[in-house]
Parts: C-alpha cells; structure tokens; sequence
C-alpha cells in the first residue's frame, strides 16, 4: 500500500472494483476493449479481458450512440461509464447529456433514474490546439440534474469514479490530458470521495484559493511562494464543480476574507464567475477585497507552444492575484 | 392499399385486441382534440389521426415488458402499450395525478410498468435510447426487445444515422419503427429526403429493411412479429417502415391547407375507422364483440377525462423534487 | 411610420432588407421557404418568394447539417442566416457552432472569417416543457469568438439582425418565444443596434437593473413599482450578451452603487454570474451591498403550469432583490 | 490490387503531375517522422503513408479554386491540392511563418489560396463544412466543386449522414472522398461499421456510390474525374471510397502490434514507391522525368524544412488577434 500510483492505474482500479463488485456496471466507448489497445489513455486495460466484450464494448466512432446507449441503459437500472475520448468530442452527443440524461428523472417525474458516468479528457499545454484541449465544465454546471466532477490527485481520481458510478445521477468526470502519468499514494478499495464535498488541500488564514483539477496542483504552489511573504494560503479542491461545496468555500472565506478563484477554462463566464458571485452574494460585508479570478486567456486554445504558453494561466498570475487581494485589503 | 386476408396468426383474438388499441387511441386523440376546440383543455398536441393501426398492430406484437421509446407525436404509441387512459390523460392536463405527476406532459410520457421508458421531443433522439434498452437486455441475456418509434423525417438526422450502425454491429435486439406519415412539419417527404422509402436505407447497416402497409393490421403485425421474433432470438436489429398518411396538421391548430382536400379526403377515406370494423368483420369478428369494445372503451375514456379534470395540479412546491435523487438546495 | 409592428414581421423586414442589399445573404432552416409555410412562426415569409428557394432553403431535419452549410458558405464569403426552430436543437449542432464557426478565424489564423448568423428561439411559460424552453446563452458567452445577442423589442430585433448580419463573425440570435406577437415602433431600414453595445432603457440613480431580452419588460414593470417606494431603478438592457457592454453597465454601477441581474436562464452558472464577479472585482469599494441575481429555478423547464409558474422569476422577485439591495445598504 | 491500363486521359502529363504529387507525399511524410524520431519537431501526427496515390490522383482531378476540407490526417490533402511546402512545414513546426501563423497547427491546415478551406481534427465535421462550400459555388453559379475528404470510422458518425442527405437532396456540387484505410484508430472496419464497403452506404441518399483503388492512379483519377465532372455539371454529388491500407499506427508512436507483420509487409509490398515508379514506366513516363522530380521534391523539402526551422515562432501577444475580426478587449 505504501507504493505509488498513477492517476491512469488509480481509474483503472475504480473501473475494476466497480465492475467486479456490481455485475450493472458497463463501459462503452472507442476503442475502449483489450483488442482496442483499452482505451487510448490505457485507463481501461484489461478489463474487456476480465469481464468479456459484452460489458465492456468498444464502439464505433458515434458520440450520440455511445451517449444514448448508456442513457438507455441506465434508466433500466445499469451502471453504465461511457468514454468520450476528449472533451472536444463531447459537442456531438450535447443533446443526450443535457435534453436526456439531465432531466429524465424530472420529466418522468422520478420513474427513472440515469445513474450514468461519462468519462472524458482534455486539457492544453499537449500541444493538441484549438479543437482538442478546451475545459467546457461550466456548461455542465449551468444544467440542472447533472454532475459535473474532476480529481487533482490519483487516490481523489479512484474515490471520485467510484462514488460516479454508484451515483444515481449522470455525473460526467473530466480527466486533465497532463494528469495520466502523475503518481500518488493509491486508495484503499474502500475509499470514496463524496460527491459535492471540497477537500481542505492547504490550510491557511490569509487567503482561500478556490480551484479544482489542476489548478489543485498550481494553487499550492502559488501557496508555497506566498508562504514565503508572510501570506498563509488556504486551497481548497472542490472536487467537484456542479454541485459545488458552498458551505465548504464560504465558511473558509468567511475567516480568510480573501479569496481567489482558480481555473484552467477561459475566464469569461466560467465557473468561476458562479463561485465569485456567490462568494460576494453571501459574504459582501465580511470580505477586505474583491474575489479574483485566474482562467486562461479568452482565446481557442492556440498550437504553437509559445501561444498556448501564453493562454494557460501561470502560478505566477495565482500569486500576483493573491497578493493584488491582500494588499486592496492594506489600501482600505 | 389492399387489405389481404391474413396469414393464420392473426386470429380473431389478435384482432380484437388490435380494433381494442386502435379504437382507443382514434377515440382519445377526438376527444382530446375536441376539449382543445372547446377550450377544456390548453396543450400542444401532436394529433395522431391515420397512425392509429400501426401503433395497435406493432404494439400487439410486444410483451408488457419491452420496451418502447416514443416521440412528442406518440399518444397512439402509449395507449397501444397499455398506459392506462387515467394516467396519460392526467399527464395530458398537467395535474399531479399523471405518469410523470405532471413534469413531463405530453411531450415526456414514462411508464416502465409497461416498458414506456422515455417519449422525446427531440427528433431522433430516441433510437441511441433505444439502443442502450436493448443493449441491457441483451447483457443480462434478457429477451426483452426494445422497439424506437420515430418519424421519416427523423431519417434524415444524425442520431438515427449512429444508431441503426451501432445496433447492427452489435447485433442488439431493437426495432426501428419508422411511421412514415409523408410529413416533418411542414416539409414533404421528398423535399427533405434523398430515399421514397425510408426501409430502403437499411442496406447502409447491413440489416434488414422492411416495409408494410401501415392502414393494413396483418401487414404491420406480421412484419413486427417477424421483426420481434428475430431480436428475442439474438439475430438483431430490423428497420421496419410503416407507410401512413397525416390526416391533419403537424400539431394542433396549424395550417394544413397544403395538402389539397381531394388527397386529404382519399386518404380520410382509407385510414377510416369504419373501413378498419370492415376489415375485423372480416376476420371473422363479431359485430357485437366490436360494439362491447366500443362501449367499454368509450367508458373508460369518459372515466379518465373525469380523472383528469378532478385531479389536482401539481403543487408548486414540487418543483423541488425529482431533479437530483437527493434534493439539492436551491 | 407610426404604425406598430410586431417582433416577428420586425425580423421579417430586416432578413428581406439585408436580403435586398446583399446578395451574399442567405438563409436556410427547417420549414423556413414559402412552400413550408414561410417558418414555423412565419418570420421568413414571403421571402423565398422574393428571393427563390436557391436563396431560402427548407432543409432536412438535419441540425449539423444545417451549421455546417452555414460554416462552409460564410467561409467562401457568403452571409448565412440559419434558423435553428428552437434553442434546444442546438445542442445537436454544438460541435459546429463550438469547434468551427467560433474557432475557424483563429485557427486559419485570421484567413477565413465566418460571418454566419443562427436565430433560434426558446423560451418557458407557453407550456412546451423540458426540451423546449432552454436558456442557454451562457454556454456560448464561454466561447471566445462567437457572439450572442437577444433583443427586447421589435426595433432591436430589426437592428440586432441587421448588424449580425454585417459583422464578420458568427452571432447567435435568441429570439423569446413569448415575443413574437409583442408590437412597437417599427425601425427605419438605416437603424442598427452595434453588437457588444447596451442601451439604457430607463434612468434611475439608486439601483442599476441589468438584463436583456424578456428581462427587459419586466425589469420596467419592476421599475413602475419601485419607484412607488421612491427608489429610482436604471434598467440596462444588455442586447449582446457576450461580449457585453461593460462600460455601460459598470459606468451606471459606479452612479447607483447597487445592481440587480435579471435573466430567464437559471441561475447556478449563469450568465448572471459572470456580470456580478466583473461588478464586485471593479467596483468592489463603491458597492453599497451586493450584487443580487434574479433567475429562474435550478431545474428542467417544469410542464404543468403551476410548476412552469414556480420556474420562471417574477416581476416581484425582482422587486424583492432592489428592495433587499436598497435595504441592505441602510444596514451597514 | 491489379493495375490496369488507364484510359487515354491519364496521359503521361497528368501521370508525372501524379507522379509528382505522391513522391511529394511520401518523401514529406517521411521526413517529418524522421524529425519526430529524432527530436527536431514534437508535434501529434498522423501519417498517411499508404494513402499517397488516392491524395495525388483525386486532387489531380480538381482545379487550384476546387474547395477542400480535409481531417488531421491530411498532410497529402493539403500537399496534392497544392500548399506550399514552406507554409506547411512551418505551420507543422508551430512558427509564424506557417499557413496559420502558428494558430492551427497541423491538424487545422487551411489555405485559401489553394481551395484548403479547412481542416478539422472533429470526425466526420468536414462533411457539412463541404456541402456549405458546395452551396456557395451553386447559389453563385459558379462551376467549383467541394471535396470533402474523410476517413472510414468517420462514416458512422451522425454529420455524414446528415451531409450526405443534404447534399442529395440539394443536389450540391460535392465529392465525398472516403480514404478507407480499414482502420478507425485502433478499431478495425468489421469491429465498428455495419457495412464492408462504404460506397454501398450511396443507396441511402440516392446517389452513385464509387469504388476505387487507393494504390491506383488510374482507377482514383478516373474515379475522381467522373464525380467531378457530374458535379460541375450541376449533377450532383458522389460518394467516391478509395481502397487503402493503413501503413502505420494511427498517430506517430503509437503502437501497432495488431496488425501481423505478414500482413503488413504485404501491404508495404503493394503501396511501395518503387511499384508507382514502375507503373510510371509502363505509362511512358520517362525515369529521367522521374528523376528530376524528384530531385526537385527532395530540393523543395529542404527548403522548406530549412525555412521553418528558421523562421521564428509566434510572439505571445499574437494570442490577442484573430479571436474576433475586431480586436476585443480581453
Ligand atoms: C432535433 C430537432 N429538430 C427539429 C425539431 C422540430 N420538429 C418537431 S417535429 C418535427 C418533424 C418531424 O417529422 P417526422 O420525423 O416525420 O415525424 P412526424 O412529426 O411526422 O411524426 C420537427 C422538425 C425537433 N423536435 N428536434
Ligand atoms: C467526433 C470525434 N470522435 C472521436 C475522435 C477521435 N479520433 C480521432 S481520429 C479517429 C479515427 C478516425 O478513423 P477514420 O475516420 O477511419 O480516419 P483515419 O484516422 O483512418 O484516417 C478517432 C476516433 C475525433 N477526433 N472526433
Ligand atoms: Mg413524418
Ligand atoms: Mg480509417
């Protein structure tokens, strides 16, 4: 137990132990099966060959079937984890997420459950451009009766698929393309990581930095060199995104009353206008500054490298963000 | 469209069971429209008038527990499923009593008790659904068939497209029924579609393609039938066309005067519920097992509108419930 | 030129205008030619007639076709107006919409420009329910390089129109399905209303009201009321969602100190959200309270009228908001 | 794959033209790999080795204003409709000087100039792209047709359907240029397509549906020829498959273990260069012809590999332009 794991082997024990502990759990997407290669990140190896073809299928390239199948699927009691390969591709089954498996159970009212995982990845900074790498979490969120969900470290990656797939709602989990070969201490087969609870990452007085995915990652290290100014950072992973961990965020807030919002999505109308906007709803007396937000700039994501550089946001811009809130706190 | 005499497994039981279904669904979409006319009721409704015997006969060949996936035009679907008159006709009027307590309305029929799982109003939608329906059964090696219904112009968008190539690769036991009313909207069917016969595009998925005469309850039973009895016995999926005739306007209220009166009245004419009792009589059904069916169902109509009417709406409060598993603040 | 004329015959006039200038400009949609009744809700009537069927053309049921026509003419240089019947259906069409018409001047680096417009409608309170009624402007505000705008009153949507027409990029139209019978002052055929520019439809010193759309009527019945209690509401009808005016609105904002946001989307992750975070991060000094947010209720669009009532904001909430707004500063 | 005699209108002209075109491809192709493997560039790829002579052939058949859309594998697209060597390779290399400044990148090639409309890295999104520059040249017209060209796994997904019977319906001066290379990523054609031959999937739009030979000059010019010149003639479109292999793992790097090394050799064996030029040979085309090509290719890739080496990559700020046609505050 003591040895380490990588986000890709961390997922691909979830799916294991959910197969093996529920018959109703299925996987289906491209090239998803052993004859496949299991998957193109390899988070499904071996597993078509431990529980056949028929629970774990690979599929033609058809982002509504594969969506529509594991809807159908789901509402007769299924488990189903569907793969889109990248996020990109997940434009082209919008209407089974959002129109099907977000509100069947409220169309029917309550006759069907869609207990549906959707597993997708993406992420810039590979090199993949414009129609490969965008963050599009905020679109999940603006739809009620889905779950939208995202890990920052291998253990959280297993915890959070786990408690997917025995979720009773569609919950779609982003996987962050940088993220595969990170490493970290595995999960117990146990371990779950509850759906809508932030984790406290970094505890800290000063400031909260409120960020998911790899933001997880930067956001400490930003706290690391704020810690060298005197500036003690908390971070807090909301894990997942929709539906968020208010009580988690304000309560933090409430005390640091500071807070900067990070994420890799594009500013303008991301989730992160959601969680300022609630911060500043709910604690506007208490907070010495403004909310800030650190996202990526409002451009498709760019090839060259020296763009895409310059599109993600940098711990830099988390520490300079940070610091601009602490010091607007001096000013008044 | 001729009426041939039917092979022996249509017998005089099937057909009553189908005048039964057919009657009713004819019966409920007059009322219906007519409480619509009156200003009883206030609802966009997509009538069903000329479709009647293709949802009876289909559904006649199903188990209570297959499945159906249905779209916005799909009161005849339900009714022939078995959904009883009280609950569709609640969700109809909107009140709590209903199928879907009044959420979903007419657009959003479920009823798993009778293996209606979703109706959409989405075009098309509905056959990847269908899709995974079938694709449960066939894990749990279950003989359940999930049957999509859908129109021809739902042909033409990609949905239908990805569906009909996944369920052939994967042998999956689902019937694509497609209930060609010669109409999307307002959009003829030549006029948006690169085929006349929509079963024609079966030979793009490798699977069979069949056609029958949507006004003729053989025709279309025999062709379910087969269609069913290939999927239970693990040989796949079936395309099955019904060819019919819109006998009004795309939905309630809306023009219809681009269809000339002589081609509405001679369809009128062929999709008539008296050339349909003709056609049992002929069965060797009885004339007064016809009026007991008749009387029966037109008692539990009048009981469902009652039901309706009487029931309470939903209470605004409810709109809280029903979107998570577990309630969610606001 | 006293004569009133309705929403739908003001976007009728302004597609046969621009039809009339350009003749780059086309049109296509299901139903939307003269033989299909002229659109479902007739504002393309008469105009195939006018301009023949190679120009306005009914298409199939075929959503990704219909973009993707619209993307591959306005690169050649045409202008496409494509009518998507209802806000919902795009959700078959995003990977168009998303990864091509927002991304292809970028990608192209500036060599192909996509001047195409989509005008669809949507909207709750006619009794359509869950897949019918969507409001989902903020999915596109989040995508840099497409616009999307929403009129008021039928000489906006003349001059909304137009002006998308004209603009180089892709412009999303949301047309509100309780509008089209609505009448006003009709436009005279030179008026334009510039993308990314608000109007202020009512002066007011203590509360800035920002919405757009339907927002807009009610936030002047809100006024009418507020003003009973002496509280003297601006109303800020945005126009163009993204990119918004903020100049407008924070330049009001500065002046009242107190803003309410009113949209018919819901509210979590809405487009409401972005518009608070920018207020508090660059008036955070001068707001007397915060930013309050008026939408609709976090779930699919309910059938029954009871519940499509309990869904949809009112004229009241509003009301309540500024008043709470107002209040809340005389606390501090 | 045999090698007929072509018909007299693959002269020897258009044969070195063709001759040209694949050599161009395939030394490309090679080089670029050569520099992944060996650290100079660090790019996603997706070679198209193999698919030379379907590019080089049907692009023949097109003039300079033909529009083309292509995918991420389509470095022998956009090298057969006529792309500089220079503008590519830079934009290949990520640099300022490349056909997108540096935007795009390999996967989102466009061009102008040369008819290159757009390149997506979405499956099966090119399709409808086309059938809007197809419209265009038809509104206007003109006598441009569009190529849209795609792979195999594309044609199960909903937008080639939906092209496929749009174009038909509008009769839309398009060419639907299937390369089946037998593989979609790792997922051979049997495992995901419910038909062997993708040109049989035709029927379902009511157009001619056409199978080449990929390592055929003749039977891919010909082929090409006749859709293009239907389609200028206001007849419509054609779905045209060009039979392929595919020589390599889908993306470079990857693994391709599946498939045996006999049968891989095999196919090497029938898509060699050495079989192209002696199929050049027996067309009458001179090998000192031959040979000054390629000379002048292997001249021409050196430079161009030398000047997007050279040239300079993107300024950050260039991030703040072409987002919209007026510059936006960010
Ligand atoms: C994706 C999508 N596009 C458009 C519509 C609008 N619409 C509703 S019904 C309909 C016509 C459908 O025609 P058909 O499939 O023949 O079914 P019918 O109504 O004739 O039963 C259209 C276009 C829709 N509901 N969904
Ligand atoms: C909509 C979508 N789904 C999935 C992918 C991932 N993907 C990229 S290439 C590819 C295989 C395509 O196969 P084929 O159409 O035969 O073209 P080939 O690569 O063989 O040229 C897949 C699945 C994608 N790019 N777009
Ligand atoms: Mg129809
Ligand atoms: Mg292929």
């Amino acid at each position: 137990m003591s040895e380490k794991t990588s986000f890709a082997q961390a997922l691909n024990s979830a799916l294991d132990h959910a197969m093996a502990d529920d018959e109703n759990v299925i996987m289906l997407g491209e090239d998803v099966a052993d004859e496949q290669g299991g998957g193109v990140f390899k988070v499904s190896k071996g597993l078509s060959r431990k529980y056949g073809t028929s629970r774990v299928r690979s599929t033609p390239i058809s982002e509504q079937a594969i969506i529509g199948a594991a809807v159908g699927a789901a509402i007769t009691g299924m488990r189903p984890v569907a793969e889109i390969m990248l996020m990109n591709f997940i434009t082209v089954a919008m209407d089974q997420l959002v129109n099907h498996a977000a509100k069947l159970r409220f169309m029917s009212g309550g006759q069907t459950s869609v207990p549906l995982v959707v597993r997708t990845t993406t992420g810039a900074g590979v090199g993949f451009g414009g129609q490969h790498s965008d963050m599009l979490e905020a679109w999940f969120a603006h739809v009620p009766g889905i779950k939208i969900a995202t890990a920052s470290n291998p253990a959280d990656a297993y915890g959070l698929l786990r408690s997917a797939i025995e979720d009773e709602d569609p919950t779609i989990l982003i996987e962050n393309i940088t993220h595969y070969g990170m490493t970290g201490p595995p999960a117990e087969p146990g371990y779950r990581v509850p759906l809508g609870k932030a984790a406290i990452v970094r505890r800290g007085d000063d400031i909260t930095l409120v960020t998911y995915g790899r933001g997880v990652g930067d956001c400490l290290k930003a706290a690391g060199q704020l810690a060298e100014d005197g500036i003690d950072a908390e971070v807090i992973d909301l894990r997942t995104v929709s539906p968020w961990d208010q009580e988690a965020v304000l309560s933090s807030v409430a005390r640091t009353r500071r807070a900067v919002i990070v994420h890799e999505a594009v500013r303008p109308f991301g989730a992160g206008a959601e969680i300022s906007a609630r911060i500043h709803e709910e604690l506007f007396g208490d907070l010495a500054g403004p909310v800030r937000r650190v996202a990526s700039y409002a451009s498709p994501v760019p090839f060259a490298k020296s763009l895409e550089t310059a599109f993600l946001y940098s711990v830099a811009d988390i520490v300079q963000a940070a610091r601009d809130t602490t010091e607007k706190k001096a000013d008044r | 469209m001729s009426m041939p005499v039917s092979p022996p497994s249509l017998g005089p039981d099937l057909a009553r069971t189908i005048y039964r279904k057919a009657y009713l669904i004819n019966r409920t979409d007059e009322r219906f429209r007519a409480m619509l006319t009156n200003g009883e009721l206030a609802v966009a409704y997509y009538p069903v008038r000329g479709q009647e015997v293709i949802a009876a006969a289909a559904m006649a060949a199903l188990r209570q527990d297959d499945y159906l996936v249905t779209t916005y035009r799909g009161l005849h679907d339900a009714l022939a499923k078995g959904i009883p008159s009280r609950l569709l006709w609640a969700e109809f009027a909107g009140k709590r009593t209903g199928t879907c307590k009044g959420k979903g309305g007419p657009m959003h029929i479920t009823h798993p008790e009778t293996g209606v799982m979703v109706t959409t109003g989405i075009v098309g939608s509905g056959l990847p659904i269908a899709n995974g329906l079938a694709m449960a059964s066939q894990i749990r090696g279950e003989s359940r068939v999930a049957v999509a219904s859908f129109g021809d112009g739902a042909s033409n968008i990609g949905a239908f497209h990805e569906a009909l190539n996944m369920a052939s690769v994967w042998k999956l036991p689902v019937i694509f029924l497609c209930q060609n009313n010669q109409y999307a909207e307002h959009t003829a069917l030549a006029a948006g579609t690169s085929v006349s016969r929509i079963s024609d595009r079966a030979v793009a998925y490798g699977m069979p393609g069949i056609f029958c005469d949507g006004l003729d309850p053989a025709s279309v039973y025999e062709a379910m039938n087969e269609a069913v009895g290939r999927a239970r016995a693990g040989g796949g999926p079936t395309l099955l066309e019904a060819g019919a005739f819109r006998l009004l306007g795309h939905i309630f209220g809306a023009d219809y005067s681009y269809v000339s009166r002589q081609d509405l009245h001679a369809a009128e004419e062929r999709a008539s519920m008296a050339k349909l009792r003709q056609w049992m009589i002929e069965r060797q059904v009885r004339e007064s097992d016809l009026e007991r069916i008749e009387k029966e169902v037109d008692a539990e109509i009048n009981d469902a509108v009652a039901f309706a009417l009487d029931s309470e709406p939903p209470d605004p409060d409810d709109i809280r419930f029903d979107i998570y598993a577990t309630e969610q603040a606001a």
